[in-house]
């Protein structure tokens, strides 16, 4: 029997299984095959809330989600072709995504009495005895068994056994989609160098599914999802923690300053911290503080210090840094305040993305406390828009705040990484001990036209001063009470962030015509999922075109021009129409909001519907 | 011109701001004894950092020609950290209330403590809410009729000795404000400290908590409230007339007619056990047979400072890996080409 | 030579001078004397920053501004008729709010050269000599000499004997108004009735005053202020702060409830703590936590109990609330914030008001996580509209911010007082041990039609239930990860919020036609400046009307339709353009901002021009 | 139905949500202890209230059939002094782990054992961040190394014991996961006990800190490692082969082959320098010569309750002015007439 191949431009695996089972490591081996293979790649995570939450149960599915393609791609895709299921919580829990007749790849062994009645399903009425899997193709082996049968020579117990048969199911979907094991063998070997007969054990699963799929008569089709024609060059794979970690590092070191980063963990942003602290050799100092507070006070003292403070956390930490942050837009000092936004309020959905914290980043604090708030819109992205926020900070001398979220922390692309020397430079305003003297002393709220004062720090000499969070007399930085001055103050404060628009780029139209009916507005990580839609539509020769916000604060200079040439701006976020209410405040637009509050992304298909929608009522 | 720190004298430290404190309040002549232990130590006035929180007493950088930063209430000794773990080189000292390290402040502090970043902390303690026109704070013994408290406070106080001990505190002191040659010795002392210096300083409310601390400081009552004490030297006071011994685990109230100095209790600030008691030594005068109060070096100990055990990480990390290279960064393990 | 005796419809007097010299005594005192006369009266403390800053300097100059007047009045005035200045800095602090003629009452030995040093005047140029107050009126009076004499015999020292200096002014101040020192002497007797000596001393030096005015030359007009027209009525005086306080005891009562109130001493919200802590007889618990995390956290902790959990603070103390505050949005308890609105941002100017904590109130949090807002106008609505707050915070189960400031906090009227009967009941939605079971057990989170749900509190048996921050399960409350019930409950708490508007009153013009030209839109305490300034131009026959917002979030329902009604609505704010946002945002209508951020109150002046100018334009 | 106390079994204590600690985590053993000992307590299960912060062991609450606050991180401590103040007639209980307590909440913690309010703090040392997959925590040991510290962690730890001690804690004892009778009789002790209780619990993180207290609880190196203190009985280990005397002011180990059990130290439980002493015992049991750790109640003193305090005022406040009248409340002192 001759097994056919059938050429696909995309396909969306999704991995789900306990979270014992190791469908995390499953789902990165398989996306770096496929990314070296020349296909674009996006991935999503999706953990279980608990540690190790009961096994068996649909809170403890685990899940990774990708998509692969021969064209570029911008999310982990909405619908899945093929759906691997290690047990029945994991087919319970994922079943809704699965496209029509999509691929069930289901393990038997996780289909048992137990098993089912864990994940609720009704009493011994198993999903693959009845019909109720009928529109999918579902292909059930026993893993488990399999790879017990192929490692029982091993010399390994039961239980380690058991968890190689993720590699069993890796090797069966290389099959699948005709790729290689080399790369994984390389990994699997590199990983257990030390530990012989796990190594072999695992390569021995991994080749027992690939051949299992070739030798096994029952499967016919194999795909093939051909390169992408991504921009030549030489890529890696990046999540989103982690080029914001690489970015920080890589900015001090272009502004000249120590990194020091003072943080408690939270999910999702602790993987930045983890991230750091392996990099001592860069000289990055990372500080796990007694809680936000201490983080953020500690990173402002930093800079007070010279160094380049910052701090992360996520919303319940970054409501906590309200005051401090407050202080440091006071302080006029370089302070970089990074919020992976995860489902709100309060604990909320602490596993889970949203963009909800937009008004809080904007709004949050006491008194007129302005400040710029910047947001990468993929993994990739979170390098170059932590350079710029970096850049802002310590250039203007403001506080600078970078909305992440789960998503784009989690998720991962590949990347067309810049060498080093194409990163421009970032320029401190130093003070000088001889320069800076005036007639009436060193005055260190003086500004250049900017506004920008100088970063004078200890062990400079004759430049000693203190500053505070009470109101500041404009220049001397003295404590004033004066009406006037307050008012003024607080005016510059106002101008010294709105004049970073001056210095940052305009926003240009992603995709469509530069004015016409309908304008998709998003910002941070909808990015993807709105160029997948418009690209669609636009190629359907729909009217509508995309425009997506990196500065939030100050907003680029055109963006009310942009707006204007356009009859309608549907704006898709994950939380309750935020930047619709800045939006409608600032411009009077009457901007139309596609909300989606769910702890998930919205989905390409989400936002084209609306987009139709829109168009439809117009 | 900039000085030599060999020539400063006490002027060199004060800047032209008035200061704004009450008439008759202690905290002048703590900024006094500062500005002249400064004056002797030898640093430069651009190498030496004050921080503070929100008080009457956080004032205090305002007053100190060194760089300053006067910041939230409760937050200086996070901010302290941050900027000492960022430059090792600086001398930085944290100036506090009693509210606003113990209340609001408390958990910074003792993470402080425990870490042992070698900064000084100076804990104005006048027992009361000063900026905030008196209120009572976690030092105000129990029953204090305050504004917040008009049938008088119910709370338990801190004894903030011994609370800096149990988190791991390894330098100890107490001083007050109407004794500025043992202030000075103190000041003095905890700058020498390497790792984080504590010191109690009891300083008199004028206005809101007038003669707090009145039964350590009067002429009249304190040859029998106090002790002042010295490394190798018994517990001896009231003018030499009475002492301390140990019975067993017990601290015992003596007098020197009955026993001779050989017999007392010798200070030793390296020992812990002996400072735990020390710090125990917290009597309301009023009661018969109250300890006195202890003054001085209370305990002492040599342990890694945090900002060390950093830059040794830094250092060893180089040194294995070779000094990050940003190509090598940004490349990660894993490429391939397009 | 006789005295002649002038009418006047209003005055305002600023008693000033230096921190130790009782200017805040005086001025209370004045106010009370005046208010028994009938007169409408309005105050205005102005404290400096430092709790005794250096004496004679211009920071140390405490003031003490009342406006009384025959006919309504709602500020403490712009212009200053009187200015009492007791030494040289006060009378520089302050002579540009005088208007042109108007009177300086000079103590000389507070001009001494000692004085105007510290006063910063040029060398011994004492404005007493010079011509620089030419425009005005100025009687000299050697207050402290005066005093001394008068109390040669009294057996006190020196330095008690100048501290009566304020009584002799206060006497003077009498003699020029016609008033009486009946109200005062009583006040002398009671408040020194163990102190014979000092009671006595106060008592010659108030009437040694008043016959200087009566005896001497040099002084020979009087003024009178006839009584105002109030409603008839029993009137006492009242601060914001203190009826703030009053309030929420008359709250809890009314609702059955405990008051617990969690608090850490901040400026200007620590008076309600003092005020609450001496009516422990009403069974009021007051706790001083050791912050404000800890402050509202036990207050959270004793709603959740069953008491009525209220905490306050101002700008930089609510910054640090707002994950717990997103915790109880959550639990949705009783919670009742308050913030005493001071200027901003960071520790920004604690002694001086400001309305810039507005943002923060609907925005501050992380997450989706709305809340009550609601505002008192005056230091006496501050009664009546916490009593709102606290009848909706546990009649609709959600945490309310009620947003005062300094200038309300601080500044006192007449109040025509309710009697308790006129109160209506709260009525908590407790929960029943019996009645609330359902098949399904005890559900805590099912609701009304008003989606509120019960209060179930410990000890009512079989209605155990645990609550937390996690998102909840609708109906079980158990923790719930599933997306849509996420987007459902998300969706939830803000109609909870929204559908509050249907039990709170419309909006109402306060004065002028109900459509036109312009309307002017204020909330909190703007008011009185807003009601003066617009009464006055519509007596000159302008197209203007005021209405006034208490509910910040959910707006009055009909708001939208009254901005609609009018060309222009122009609003004043001691803010940067906040309301001008969210009124932007909400109803795309372009208001006109006013904004004054001096951290003083916006005059009636000021906004009279505003208003004319804004006519014009149109 | 309604049970009554009296007949209440462990099953009485559980609710219906599914437990969802990893398999091995020592968090069952407690929440097997706790509903045990609460069987037994006689208290209603609507009168009983556990409050939490965040952590794998603030979970806790949800698996108790009583009313229950899963509160945010750090602050559970906070708002059961809120719940206690308004309702002194409930048994309060506060889970909480080692960051919860005394990293991000090591405020609220040690202003709550100052005031004494009646609820017992139940805290799970794990030495280790579990929740949020395993940063070390401020009980960690110097040099651990985990996620956020991959060369080793840098802070000296806290000592709970030595800390709560010097924040005024009136009841302070230590037990651990493993040992199920122990921790039964700690927790009854504690519930019964006036005042808050904070009971240390040693307690294994299977999967980000497994075996950190093996030496503790492992049966071949527990019985030189802990010693279980018995108010009156002389402190002795090791199988009665060992024990503790006190040598002056030194504790000294030593073999009961040269010494008489007469000869040891005895504990008591209300002394409080025997009880800073035993707190000190926490050297690292790779030493020679460690000092073996100690479990059950090293401290515990009667001292005021906090809301019996507030209760008492507001009853005094009754007594001399009368109840409050609310017509006179809004009246104040002085009125006038229009
Ligand atoms: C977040 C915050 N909460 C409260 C305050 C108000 N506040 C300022 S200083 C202070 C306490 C002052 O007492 P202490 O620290 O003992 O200093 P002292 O004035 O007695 O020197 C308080 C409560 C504030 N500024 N910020
Ligand atoms: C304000 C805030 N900061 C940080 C977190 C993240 N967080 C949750 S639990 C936790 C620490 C858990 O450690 P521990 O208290 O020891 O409990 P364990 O999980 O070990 O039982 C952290 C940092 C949070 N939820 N909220
Ligand atoms: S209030 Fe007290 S502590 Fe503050 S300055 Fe005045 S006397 Fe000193
Ligand atoms: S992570 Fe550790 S502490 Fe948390 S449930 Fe798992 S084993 Fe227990
Ligand atoms: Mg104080
Ligand atoms: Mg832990």
């Amino acid at each position: 029997m001759t097994k056919t191949t059938e050429k696909k431009r995309d396909v969306v695996i999704l991995f789900a299984g306990d979270s014992g089972d190791g469908m995390q490591l499953t789902g990165s081996l398989f996306s770096n095959t496929s990314a070296e293979y020349g296909n674009d790649i996006s991935t999503f995570p999706n953990f279980p809330a608990e540690i190790r939450a009961p096994q068996g149960t649909v809170a403890g599915v685990s899940g990774f989600k990708l998509q692969f393609a021969s064209v570029d791609i911008f999310t982990a895709g909405d619908e899945v072709d093929v759906l691997v299921s290690m047990n029945a919580a994991a087919l319970k829990a994922n079943l809704s995504q699965l496209k029509r007749g999509g691929t069930i790849i289901a393990n038997t062994s996780g289909f048992d009495k137990k098993n089912l009645r864990l994940a609720k399903y009704g009493d011994a009425e198993s999903p693959l005895l009845d019909d109720s899997l009928e529109e999918y193709r579902v292909i059930e082996i026993d893993i488990s068994k399999m790879t017990k049968e192929a490692l029982v020579d091993s010399g390994l117990g039961a239980k380690e056994i058991e968890r190689c048969k993720n590699m069993f199911v890796l090797g069966f979907l290389y099959w699948m989609y005709n790729r290689k094991l080399e790369n994984t063998e390389v990994f699997i070997k590199n990983k257990f160098a030390k530990k012989q007969q796990i190594m072999d054990a695992n390569i021995k699963a991994l080749k027992a599914g690939y051949y299992f799929g070739d030798t096994n008569e029952t499967f016919t089709s194999r795909y093939e999802v051909e390169s992408a024609s991504l921009p030549e060059g030489e890529y890696r794979s990046i999540m989103g923690n982690q080029a914001t970690a690489l970015g920080l590092i890589v900015a001090a070191k272009k502004a000249g300053l120590d990194l020091f980063y003072g943080s408690y963990p939270i999910t999702p942003a602790s993987d930045i911290l983890h991230e750091l602290a392996r990099h001592k050799n860069y000289g990055v100092k990372t500080f796990q503080a007694e809680d936000e507070i201490a983080a953020v006070c500690a990173s402002i003292g930093a800079s007070f210090g010279g160094a380049f403070g910052v701090t992360a956390s996520s919303g319940p930490g970054i409501a906590l840094k309200a005051e401090a942050i407050g202080l440091a837009i006071m302080f006029e000092l370089p302070l970089l305040v990074i919020n992976v936004q995860r489902g709100g309020p309060s604990t909320g959905l602490p596993t889970k993305t949203e963009q909800s914290d937009l008004m809080q980043a904007i709004y949050g604090r006491n008194g007129e406390a302005p400040m710029v708030v910047i947001a990468p819109h993929s993994p990739s992205d979170c390098f170059d828009t932590i350079i710029e926020a970096a850049r802002i900070s310590i250039e203007h001398m403001v506080p600078v705040m970078f909305l992440s979220d789960g998503y784009i922390a989690n998720g991962s692309e590949p990347w067309k990484f810049p060498s080093a020397d194409d990163i421009a430079a970032i320029k401190p305003k130093w003070a000088d001990s001889e320069k800076s003297m005036t007639d009436r002393g060193y005055l260190p709220y003086k500004r250049d036209e900017k506004l920008v004062r100088e970063w004078a720090i200890p062990g400079m000499k004759e430049l000693q001063h203190r500053i505070g969070g009470l109101e500041k007399d404009d220049e001397t930085g003295n404590v004033s009470y004066d009406p006037e001055n307050h008012e003024k103050m607080v005016k510059i404060r106002q101008q010294k962030v709105d004049i970073v628009a001056d210095f940052v780029p305009e926003i240009e139209i992603e995709q469509g015509e530069d004015s016409g009916k309908l304008l998709v507005l998003g910002w941070g990580s909808t990015y993807g999922a709105i160029m997948t839609a418009v690209r669609e539509l636009i190629a359907e020769g729909k009217p509508v075109s995309h425009a997506h916000i990196r500065y939030l604060n100050p907003f680029p200079k055109n963006l009310g021009d942009v707006l204007d040439r356009f009859d309608k701006v549907l704006i898709p976020e994950i939380n309750d129409r935020q930047l619709v209410h800045i939006i409608n405040s600032k411009f009077l637009k009457g901007a139309l909001p596609l909300s989606k509050i769910q702890g998930m992304p919205i989905t390409s298909k989400e936002i084209r519907e609306k987009i139709l929608e829109t168009l439809n009522e117009s | 011109m900039t000085k030599n720190p060999e020539d400063y004298t006490s002027k060199d430290l004060a800047t032209d701001q008035d200061v704004r404190w009450c008439p008759g309040c202690g905290d002048y002549s703590i900024l006094k004894q500062m500005q002249g232990t400064l004056a002797e130590a030898g640093v430069a006035v651009e190498d030496t950092v004050f921080v503070s929180g929100i008080g009457c007493s956080s004032r205090f950088p305002y007053y100190m020609n060194t760089y300053g930063i006067h910041s939230i209430h409760g937050r200086a000794t996070a901010m302290a950290s941050g900027l000492k773990a960022a430059r090792q080189d600086l001398s930085v000292w944290v100036i506090t209330g009693d509210g606003d390290s113990l209340s609001i402040g408390g958990n910074h502090l003792i993470h402080l403590l425990r870490r042992n970043f070698d900064v000084n902390v100076v804990l104005f303690n006048n027992e009361i809410y000063g900026l905030t026109k008196g209120q009572y704070s976690p030092t105000s013994p129990k029953g204090q009729v305050t504004k917040s408290t008009p049938m008088g406070s119910l709370d338990h106080p801190f004894n903030p000795g011994a609370l800096v001990m149990g988190a791991g505190s390894t330098f100890v002191a107490r001083s007050m404000d109407r004794d500025p040659k043992h202030m000075r010795e103190i000041l003095k002392a905890a700058s020498d400290h390497k790792g984080t210096s504590f010191i109690e300083v009891y300083q008199n409310c004028h206005v809101f908590n007038d003669g707090a601390f009145g039964v350590y400081t009067d002429k009249d009552s304190k040859a029998m409230t106090t002790i002042f004490l010295k490394d190798g030297e018994p517990l001896v006071f009231a003018g030499e007339e009475k002492g301390i011994r140990l019975n067993g685990m017990k601290p015992e109230l003596v007098s020197l007619s009955d026993y001779s100095k050989e017999d007392l209790w010798i200070h030793d600030s390296s020992d812990r056990y002996k400072a735990l008691m020390l710090t125990e030594f917290f009597d309301d005068q009023s009661k018969e047979d109250a300890l006195p109060r202890p003054f001085g070096i209370i305990y002492q100990e040599d342990r890694f400072r945090y900002e060390e055990a950093m830059q040794d990480q830094i250092d060893k990390a180089v040194e294995v890996k070779g000094e990050g290279d940003l190509d090598a960064l940004i490349r990660g393990g894993h490429t391939w080409s397009v």
